[in-house]
This record gives structure tokens, C-alpha cells and sequence, in this order.
């Protein structure tokens, strides 16, 4: 029952989806359409595990005061603040101008675009460290971006040629190994998706 | 210099400051702003998942189902009794949140199978179509003109580079080792491509502490 | 499609000419008076490859379309469900076709709605400017859903031939047959970053990125989790998994729960540590960041599915002195995984990770089944491209799929 | 431990604060950076410039704040185009925050002297539909009926209620598509269902990162242009003589860019100079 019944699940919602796709009929149409709502569903009844974890790890860490409970705090005023003015005006609460959005907009939104920004300095911290032309491949990555870098400064003269290379590493290589890149994880993720239905890759479901 | 009067300017500056804090080390200010932001965030996900999803797809379908069976009873046709079905999906669900007892927790992973074992079948097609047969389809190219044969021959290098079970030595070797090169120059390019947009994001971002919040631009 | 549009205005211009034409004609030729000659061979059949709410109509066009009086504009189509009943007009096509879909809405409260299995009889007018005339009414057809889609062919070879290569190599293996696999620096690196952790004594983190349960990339993560959660077990080193999905966290838990059982040490397992963050990205990476400074771990391996975020969090492991391990199927994140960790898995080598990191024979063989997949893939190609280059259009159309 | 020993082992934050300098410092300065135009860009501006006036254009807003930067500048320049060619602008789309995006826009641009000046009406010289969930099945339901994709606008208002919307029934009666795009649902699904499916004329602005990938639409005809990050932006504003933003921020952008390139050279020499 523990191991054997899900094992009988996978195999079977698994090979139908797979069957489903040849067959144009109305009934299977249907019931594809069905089972993507279920996921969904399944998927919002999921969400409660991951607010009780938030919450159950947070609570603890506050009750028996372990180093920084204080921002653990903060996190929960935060949750429940947002869960209260987002539930008590009911869907109301998503309409611009609430308490709720106000709070996506003066809060959410700032941090979120300057955690995005962050990436302006990393992008350059990275570069620094790894363009250095220590081997071959190496100094393939930095020739090409800084190819592609170039675009966007002007070089006078210089700045037509570096248009056509820039184009041409972009519309021919990039397009190439791109192509190879995804047949090849096409085939990887085809074969993980078989193992699966075949019961071969069953970790993910546990073992007692 | 002329500071923005709107006090949600001023929350969204400081709380910028303190996102940017953390570049220069951990520290109190950035660990508040962290925290206000993960348990906010999450309050925000719950909501809007709870109020755009949750109901109008498991309470409105179900809704409807009690609806026209209270007017029309069994005498409802075939396209009114599928509405049930959703309680077959809420049942699934409610499996699914048997983990937070022990006891009874294994149940879930009927649910979890159901999920796992649909979307393997899904992806075995989705994957071998889009990423193998339409790929293809698409480097199918006759070779006349030098773009189509650099072109053809870099996925055939960059193929060659994933094979496992042959070794890469030799004339094989070789051909991996041109696959790896392809593969370079594609990493090399959009690392190119994306430092322009995440420079354009921190300028919008300075433009806002320096322009909206502080007013220090015109 | 661009040939499709070039057809079109092809089609338009034929149209346009044609009007013309006859107008022309008309103030010149007094028999152009007379109505087009009506359209013969009225055939409504069930379009194929569907699900049933929708008939074809074809016909032979008009003698007038084209030569004769040459005064056919357009044909138009008229439905009706009895030969005696009221003909409804379900659309029309420009002079010089000879088909038409009659699609209908599969949902009975649609005013379009076409039933399934019921009888339809079909008429094609054959109308000039002004003037039309009628074809014999065809014989009854019915609409009804297809049991296989035949223009889903090349997938269904596809499919067959991916999965006897699988399952072939996979009996092979299980009989005994060992195979050889090439080494991968970023799988060897896994032991020795695992022994670094424990000597350190500090702690192993690992992300499964933005990825739900139901993506690839995190079902073969989750093997690898399972691995590397054995052998942190055995080593005694605990295993840090902050989550952006709660479906991934419940699937987390028990792959490291039973791997813990499976490595004898159940009494190690801390459902703790395995816990929700938020799924929200940036809010997921700032709290990330925060784990990373705090509790300093040893290792981060990053597998699984990555968006924008696979800088910050590269860069701030970087910072914080770790050992990093990446690994994605996202071409857009490997520049910024190669550029700031130590080892990272390209694409499909992350779904190859699972069976090199448990050297299952049963697991290896489903690889040596990739690798020929990609021979067949590789020999396609130089194919197509030689019969491309010589002309040979049908190579091509072997792998063209209607959907 | 020489110079360029040091060199190899600088400090991050030193990297940090030069890249903050290079960005923020350029913001105080009224300079415009020379900005080249490119013919993807001109393909754009130059449909624009020939539709008569009256014209019915559709803006797809498919993107979040997380773009902003990028795709809030092209925008409003779009807008500030349409308006005083005294096109009519249909507003949409196929992200939930989109329509809010395109309400900052309108926000500047509306209060703009010369646009204000026009007295421009809500409903009869721009509206904006909203979002609707359904991603690319959205714009395969406009190609029939656009009344049927949006029942009502953005404020609840019946299509039909709205004179702008007076004979528009599908991607037949407008006469350009324009589409700002973040992702996915985005410029790949606007080329594929509206642009091959419905021959509707498109044009398109997109993150740089994004960009990349649609170019080649570009090449073929199905995208009339398109407008790549932040330089795309200014180089609309240079071709529509209206120096803005985009002008404004590409100044940080080379600069960031010329810093970047800096360090990856001193990082080089430092390499080859350490041995």
C-alpha cells in the first residue's frame, strides 16, 4: 500500500498522458484538461504545508530564543500582517488602492527590484573573476562577450565590424550550440520522464 | 534637493538602502529588510493564490456543480456532471496535507504520484518534441552558404560533446572538444547580452533613490 | 508561415484580378448576365485527426471559375440537418478553392455548436457579383472524434524508438552487461565536497532552485539529493534545504528521510532542516543569502531549475567561501554557474548525474539508451542537411508533426 | 605581495562601489550619449510615423515591475509617439500587472505639456482592456473577436460602451500591434499566432536579455522591428527627436559597460603579469 500503490499511480496517470497525446477524442481531451485543474488544485492545498513550515520554524526559533528570534519575528509580522489585510476585506483586498496592495507596492516591490539589482554589481564582480584567459575555453567565453559587450559602447570605425561579429556569434555559433544543448536535454528529460513511469527512478517517493 | 513627500517613497528608499547593505557584509539592517521580505512575500503568494485559484477553480467549479443540481437535479446534462470532478482533484489535495500527521502521513504520496507520474508523461512528449524533433526540423539546412555549414556542424560538434558513453579521446576527442568550443561562445555571448539588462535594473533602481525619493535630479 | 502568407496575397491578388476582370467583362458581354454554373461533386466528410466537431466540404469548382465565363467570386457554404430543412450559411472561401472546414464549437451552450454523429447536408453556392447559383445538396455526413492522430506520426516513431533503446540497454544491464561511462568533473567533485563539509564540521546546503516538483530538472535533482543525503548521512554532516515550492519540500523530506534509513542512521534525519522559505524569487534569494552568511556551509550544490537568481546566489556562496556544485537545463543561467562556482553540470549531464552518482547498472544503461538516441539524432542530421543541400525537400517533411 | 597580486585578490566591494559610481554618477548629468540607430529600431518608428491619423494601434503590456527599467522607457516614448501622431491606443495584457504598467506610462505621458494640450479622452482616444488570463489562447480568441477575449475593460466598462472600440472586431481592423515583452507569454506568441495566424502588422520591444532570441523575426518580416533593452528605448527617442529617458539612462548604461570591460582587461594583465 505504502510503496506499491503509488508506484501503480505513476505508471498509470503517466502512460495515459503519454497515450493521450495521439488520441484526438473528445473524452480525452477532457479528462487532460481535468487532471492539468487537479495539479493546480492539489498544488493550493500544498501551499498550507508551506505556510505551516514557515511558520512551525519561525515560531520555534522564537520560543526557545536561538541567535536573531528578532528578525524571526519580523518575518511572522510580516506573514500575518499581509494574511489579515489580504483575507479580512475578502477579494476586495486585490484591488489597487487596499491595505494589502499598498503593501505590495511600497514594500514588496521596492526590495524585490533592488534584490534584482543586485545583480548589476555581481555580474560585474563575476566577470572580473572568471574572463581571464587561463585556457582555451576560457578565453573563447571572454572573446565573445566582450564582443557582445562592445555593442553597447561606441567605437567609431571599429564599432561596424563589431556589429557583423556580434551578429554573426549570435544568429550562427549561439544558434548551433544552443540546438545541441537542447536535444540534448531533451533527450536527458525523455529518458528521466520514462524512468519514472517505468518505476526505475522512485526516490523522490520515499522508502518505509 | 527636493525629497519626495510620500511617505511609501520614503518606506521604499530605506528599504532599498537596506537591500544594498548587504553588499558591503551581513548586517541588522539588511537581516530586517530580509526577513520583512520573505514573511511579506509569502503572505502575498498565499493570497493571491488563495483568491485567483484556490477559489474560482476548486469552490467555483464545485459551486456550479451544487448549483445546477439543486435546479435541475439528475435531469442536468453530461457537461454539468463534470464540475464533480473537481472534488476528485480537492480530495487529492487533502491528501496531500495528511503529512503534517505522522502517522498517516504516507498517504500523501498518493497525491505526490499523481502529480509526478502525469507530468513525466506530459514531459516524455513536450521534451522529445519541442526539444528534439522541432530542433531537428530546424538545423535540417541545405549547406550552402558558410553560416548553414557552421551551423550544422556546431550541433553536430555540440552532440558529440554530450555522448557518455564513449570516451572523448581521438578523432571523437576532437570533435567534443570543437563541441565545447560552440558551447563557449554561446555562454560567453548571453553573458554579454545579459549585462545590459541588469545594468538597465540598477539604473532604475539609482533613478529612483536619487530622482523619485531624494529629488536630486532636476 | 511564410509560405502560407506568400499564398495568400497570391490569392488576393488572383481575387482582386478577378473581380476586375468580370466587372470589365460585364458591361461588354451581355451573357455575363447569366449566373455562374454551379459547382459539382459535393462531398462532406468528417475532418480527420480531431475531436469530432467539425465536417470538411470539398467539391469540383464551377466551370465558370477560372475559364468559361470566368465569373465565380466566391463560393459559400450552406449547412442544414435535413435535405428539405432551412440551409444556414457556415462561411465562404474565394474563388479557385475547393475545400472548406465547417469547425463548430464543441460546447453545447456555444451558438456554434456542431453535435457529434449527427447527420449534416452540406450546399456550395457558387456566387459572382450578384448573381449565384446552386450546387446539389451532398450526402449526408456526421461529425465523430478520431481514436489516433495521424499526423502525429514521426512523435509516435519517436517514442517507439527512444523507448526500445531505453528498455533494451536497460535489460542489458540488469542481465549483467556492465557499460562505460566518461568521467565528469563535476560528479567526482560531489565526495570530496561531502568530505570537506565534515571536516569543516559545518553544514551542506542545498538548492533546488525556482523549479516545482512536477519539472524535470527537480525530479533529477531529487536523485541526486537522495545520493548526496546518503552519503551526508554516513559522514554525519547535516543537510540544509531551504524550499521555494512546498510540493518540492514534502518530496525533499522523503527522499532524505529514506535515505537516511537506507545509510542506517534514521535517528540522524532533522525534518527541520528541510523547511519552506516563500515562493516568491527574489524574496527565496534574499533569504538564501541570509542562510549562506549565517551558517557559513562547506558546500552549496545549486541543481535544478535556475532563472535570474543563479548569480546572486553563486556570487554570495562565492563570498562566503563555499565549495559550489551547479547544475541546470536553463542554457540562459550556465554562463553565470560557470563564471562564479566550482564545477557545474551542462544540461543534460544533470539528468545523467543521478545514475553516474549511483552507478546503478540499471541506470547506466538508460544513458548508453540517450547515447544512441543522440547517434540517431546526429545521423538525421548530416542526412537532412545533404538531402536539404540537393534538393530532397521530403527528409525534412519526416519530421514535420501537425498538431 | 606585489601590485598586481593585489590586483588579482581586490576586494569585491571596491568592484562594488565603481560599478554603483559608474551608474549613479552619469544620472546628474544632462548628457546624452551619442546614440547610433540601427535598422531594427527605425522598422518600428518608421510604421508608426506612416499610419494616418485616426489610426487604431494595439499595445500588448506583458511584463512586471521586475522590467521596468528596460521596458517602462520604450513605453512612453511609444506612447508620446502615438498620441501626438494622434493615433488611438488600445491597451492590453497577457501579464496580470501589465495594464498597471501602462497606467504609469499613460500617467507621465498624459501630463506631458503638449499631450495634455490635446485634451485626450479616456474611451475615445485610448482605453485600456485589462488582462485576461489565457496567455497565448488569448490572442488566438482576439483574432476572432476581440469583444469576445475582453468583454469589458479595465474599469468594468461594456466594450460596446467605449466609441474607440466601434468597428474593431479582430486583428483585421488594427492597423499595428505593438508588444512589450518580458517573456513568456510575450513576442514569440504576439509572431506566432498574430503576426503568422492573423497577418497582423508587429512590432516589438524587449528585455535585452530576450532580444537576442527574437531578432532573426525580425529578419524574416514577421516583426516589422524591435527594440532591444535600454539602447533600443534611446535610439526611439533619438529617431522620434525627443531625447528622454532611455537617452538619459544610456549615458549610466556605456559607461557601466566601459567599467565592466575595464576591469575584465586589468584583470587580464594582472593574470599574465603574475605569471
Amino acid at each position: 500500500m505504502r510503496r506499491s500503490v503509488p508506484l501503480l499511480i505513476v505508471s498509470i496517470t503517466g502512460f495515459f498522458m503519454l497515450i493521450q497525446y495521439f488520441i484526438p477524442l473528445e473524452e480525452s481531451e477532457w479528462l487532460y484538461e481535468r487532471i492539468l485543474d487537479w495539479i493546480i488544485v492539489i498544488g493550493c492545498f500544498a501551499m498550507l504545508l508551506g505556510l505551516w513550515s514557515l511558520t512551525y520554524v519561525s515560531v520555534n526559533k522564537v520560543k526557545r530564543k536561538v541567535p536573531g528570534w528578532g528578525y524571526n519575528l519580523v518575518a511572522l509580522s510580516g506573514l500575518f500582517f499581509m494574511l489579515i489585510v489580504g483575507f479580512v476585506p475578502g477579494q476586495e483586498s486585490l484591488v489597487r488602492g487596499s491595505a494589502f496592495m499598498h503593501l505590495f507596492e511600497y514594500v514588496y516591490i521596492p526590495i524585490q527590484a533592488s534584490m534584482f539589482s543586485l545583480l548589476a554589481f555581481y555580474i560585474a564582480s563575476a566577470a572580473y573573476r572568471a574572463f581571464r584567459a587561463r585556457t582555451v575555453l576560457a578565453t573563447i567565453l571572454l572573446v565573445s562577450a566582450v564582443v557582445i559587450m562592445l555593442r553597447l559602447v561606441p567605437l567609431g570605425p571599429l564599432s561596424g565590424i563589431n556589429q557583423w561579429l556580434a551578429n554573426f556569434i549570435l544568429t550562427v555559433p549561439n544558434m548551433a550550440a544552443k540546438r545541441a544543448f537542447w536535444i540534448g536535454v531533451g533527450l536527458g528529460a525523455t529518458a528521466t520522464a520514462l524512468k519514472i513511469m517505468l518505476g526505475i527512478e522512485r526516490t523522490y517517493m520515499g522508502r518505509d | 534637493m527636493h525629497p519626495s513627500p510620500d511617505i511609501g517613497i520614503w518606506i521604499g528608499g530605506l528599504l532599498t538602502l537596506g537591500i544594498f547593505s548587504f553588499l558591503y557584509g551581513d548586517n541588522p539592517y539588511y537581516k530586517f529588510c530580509e526577513a520583512l521580505f520573505v514573511g511579506v512575500s509569502a503572505g502575498h503568494w498565499f493570497i493571491t493564490l488563495f483568491w485567483t485559484v484556490f477559489i474560482p477553480k476548486l469552490l467555483g467549479n464545485i459551486g456550479i456543480a451544487i448549483h445546477t443540481f439543486r435546479t435541475e437535479g439528475f435531469a442536468a446534462g453530461m457537461s454539468d456532471y463534470m464540475h464533480w470532478s473537481y472534488i476528485f482533484g480537492g480530495i487529492l489535495g487533502f491528501l496531500m496535507i495528511l503529512r503534517l500527521f505522522p502517522k498517516i502521513g504516507w498517504i500523501s504520496r498518493w497525491s505526490l504520484a499523481f502529480v509526478v507520474g502525469t507530468t513525466a508523461g506530459y514531459y516524455f512528449i513536450n521534451y522529445l518534441v519541442s526539444n528534439g524533433l522541432m530542433q531537428i526540423q530546424k538545423t535540417i539546412l541545405p549547406l550552402t552558404s558558410v553560416g548553414n555549414i557552421i551551423l550544422v556542424v556546431g550541433t553536430f560538434c555540440g552532440l558529440i560533446y554530450f555522448f557518455f558513453s564513449k570516451e572523448h579521446k581521438g578523432a571523437f576527442g576532437g570533435l567534443a572538444r570543437v563541441g565545447i568550443w560552440f558551447l563557449m561562445i554561446t555562454f560567453g555571448a548571453s553573458f554579454g547580452y545579459t549585462v545590459m539588462s541588469r545594468m538597465s535594473l540598477l539604473i532604475g533602481r539609482m533613478d529612483y533613490i536619487f530622482g523619485i525619493w531624494l529629488g536630486m535630479i532636476r | 508561415m511564410v509560405l502560407d502568407r506568400g499564398f495568400s496575397y497570391l490569392l488576393l491578388l488572383a481575387f482582386f484580378f478577378l473581380i476586375l476582370f468580370s466587372t470589365n467583362s460585364f458591361a461588354q458581354d451581355p451573357s455575363d448576365t447569366l449566373a455562374p454554373e454551379s459547382v459539382t461533386n459535393v462531398d462532406a466528410f468528417d475532418t480527420p485527426n480531431d475531436n469530432g466537431h467539425s465536417i470538411t466540404v470539398s467539391w469540383e469548382l464551377s466551370s465558370d471559375d477560372g475559364a468559361g465565363k470566368n465569373n465565380v467570386v466566391v463560393y459559400e457554404v450552406y449547412r442544414s440537418d435535413s435535405p428539405e430543412g432551412k440551409f444556414e450559411k457556415r462561411g465562404m472561401v474565394p474563388a479557385g478553392e475547393n475545400t472548406f472546414e465547417d469547425q463548430g464549437a464543441k460546447e453545447k451552450d456555444n451558438a456554434n455548436y456542431l453535435p457529434s454523429h449527427k447527420n449534416f447536408y452540406y450546399r456550395v453556392r457558387a456566387k459572382s457579383d450578384g448573381l449565384f447559383s446552386d450546387s446539389e445538396i451532398s450526402l449526408p455526413a456526421y461529425a465523430y472524434g478520431q481514436w489516433y492522430h495521424t499526423g502525429k506520426t514521426p512523435v509516435l516513431v519517436a517514442v517507439i524508438l527512444f523507448s526500445v533503446f531505453a528498455i533494451t540497454f536497460i535489460t542489458l544491464a540488469r542481465k549483467g552487461k556492465l557499460f562505460y561511462i566518461r568521467p565528469l568533473a563535476g560528479i567526482e567533485a560531489v565526495d570530496d565536497a561531502i568530505g570537506r563539509a565534515t571536516e569543516m564540521g559545518k553544514p551542506i546546503l542545498y538548492i533546488f532552485g525556482l523549479g516545482t516538483a512536477d519539472m524535470i530538472a527537480t525530479i533529477a535533482s531529487f536523485t541526486i539529493l537522495s545520493r548526496v543525503a546518503k552519503k551526508t548521512a554516513e559522514y554525519q554532516t547535516p543537510i540544509l534545504i531551504p524550499c521555494y515550492d512546498s510540493v518540492v519540500m514534502a518530496v525533499a523530506q522523503e527522499t532524505v528521510r529514506a535515505a537516511y534509513l537506507e545509510a542506517g542512521r534514521p535517528d540522524m534525519y532533522k525534518e527541520e532542516n528541510i523547511f519552506f522559505l516563500t515562493s516568491m524569487q527574489f524574496a527565496y534569494v534574499a533569504g538564501v543569502n541570509g542562510i549562506m552568511l549565517r551558517e557559513k556551509p562547506a558546500t552549496n550544490f545549486y541543481l535544478g531549475k535556475f532563472y535570474a537568481e543563479s548569480l546572486i546566489l553563486a556570487e554570495t556562496g562565492s563570498i562566503a567561501g563555499s565549495i559550489q556544485i551547479s547544475g541546470t537545463d536553463e542554457i540562459a543561467q550556465i554562463p553565470f554557474f560557470v563564471a562564479a562556482t566550482d564545477y557545474t553540470l551542462i544540461g543534460e549531464e544533470l539528468y545523467a548525474a543521478s545514475a553516474y552518482l549511483g552507478r546503478e547498472p540499471v541506470l547506466l544503461g538508460t544513458l548508453k539508451g540517450q547515447d544512441w538516441g543522440k547517434a540517431v539524432v546526429i545521423f538525421s542530421l548530416i542526412l537532412g542537411a545533404l538531402a536539404a543541400s540537393f534538393g530532397f525537400q521530403f527528409f525534412i517533411n519526416l519530421f514535420r508533426i501537425q498538431l | 605581495m606585489g601590485f598586481f597580486e593585489r590586483l588579482l585578490k581586490i576586494d569585491r566591494r571596491i568592484i562594488f562601489t565603481l560599478i554603483g559610481i559608474a551608474i549613479a554618477l552619469p544620472l546628474f548629468f544632462n548628457v546624452s550619449m551619442f546614440v547610433e540607430t540601427t535598422p531594427v529600431v527605425k522598422g518600428v518608428y518608421e510604421v508608426v510615423e506612416s499610419l494616418p491619423e485616426g489610426s487604431k494601434v494595439l499595445v500588448s503590456f506583458d511584463y512586471d515591475p521586475g522590467s521596468m527599467p528596460e521596458l517602462q522607457p520604450m513605453a512612453e516614448s511609444f506612447f508620446r509617439h502615438c498620441f501626438s501622431r494622434n493615433l488611438k491606443v488600445i491597451i492590453m495584457g497577457l501579464w496580470p500587472q501589465g495594464p498597471l504598467q501602462a497606467n504609469w506610462a499613460l500617467d507621465v505621458i498624459l501630463n506631458e505639456p503638449d499631450i495634455k494640450a490635446k485634451n485626450l479622452r479616456y474611451g475615445v482616444n485610448y482605453v485600456n482592456l485589462g488582462y485576461t488570463a489565457g496567455n497565448e489562447v488569448v490572442i488566438l480568441r482576439m483574432g476572432s473577436n476581440i469583444h469576445a477575449a475582453f468583454p469589458a475593460d479595465y474599469y468594468g466598462t461594456p466594450l460596446d460602451d467605449l466609441p474607440i472600440m466601434k468597428g474593431i472586431r479582430n486583428f483585421n481592423n488594427i492597423d499595428f500591434v505593438y508588444n512589450l515583452s518580458a517573456g513568456y507569454p510575450g513576442t514569440m506568441e504576439w509572431v506566432q499566432f498574430a503576426a503568422d495566424r492573423f497577418h497582423a502588422v508587429l512590432g516589438a520591444g524587449n528585455t535585452a536579455v530576450q532580444a537576442p532570441l527574437m531578432y532573426p523575426y525580425a529578419n524574416t518580416g514577421q516583426l516589422v522591428g524591435i527594440l532591444g533593452g535600454m539602447k533600443g528605448a534611446a535610439e526611439y527617442e533619438v529617431l522620434a527627436d525627443r531625447p528622454a529617458r532611455g537617452v538619459r539612462y544610456m549615458f549610466s548604461q556605456g559607461i557601466a559597460h566601459a567599467v565592466v570591460i575595464f576591469f575584465v582587461i586589468l584583470g587580464n594583465v594582472a593574470y599574465f603579469a603574475t605569471g
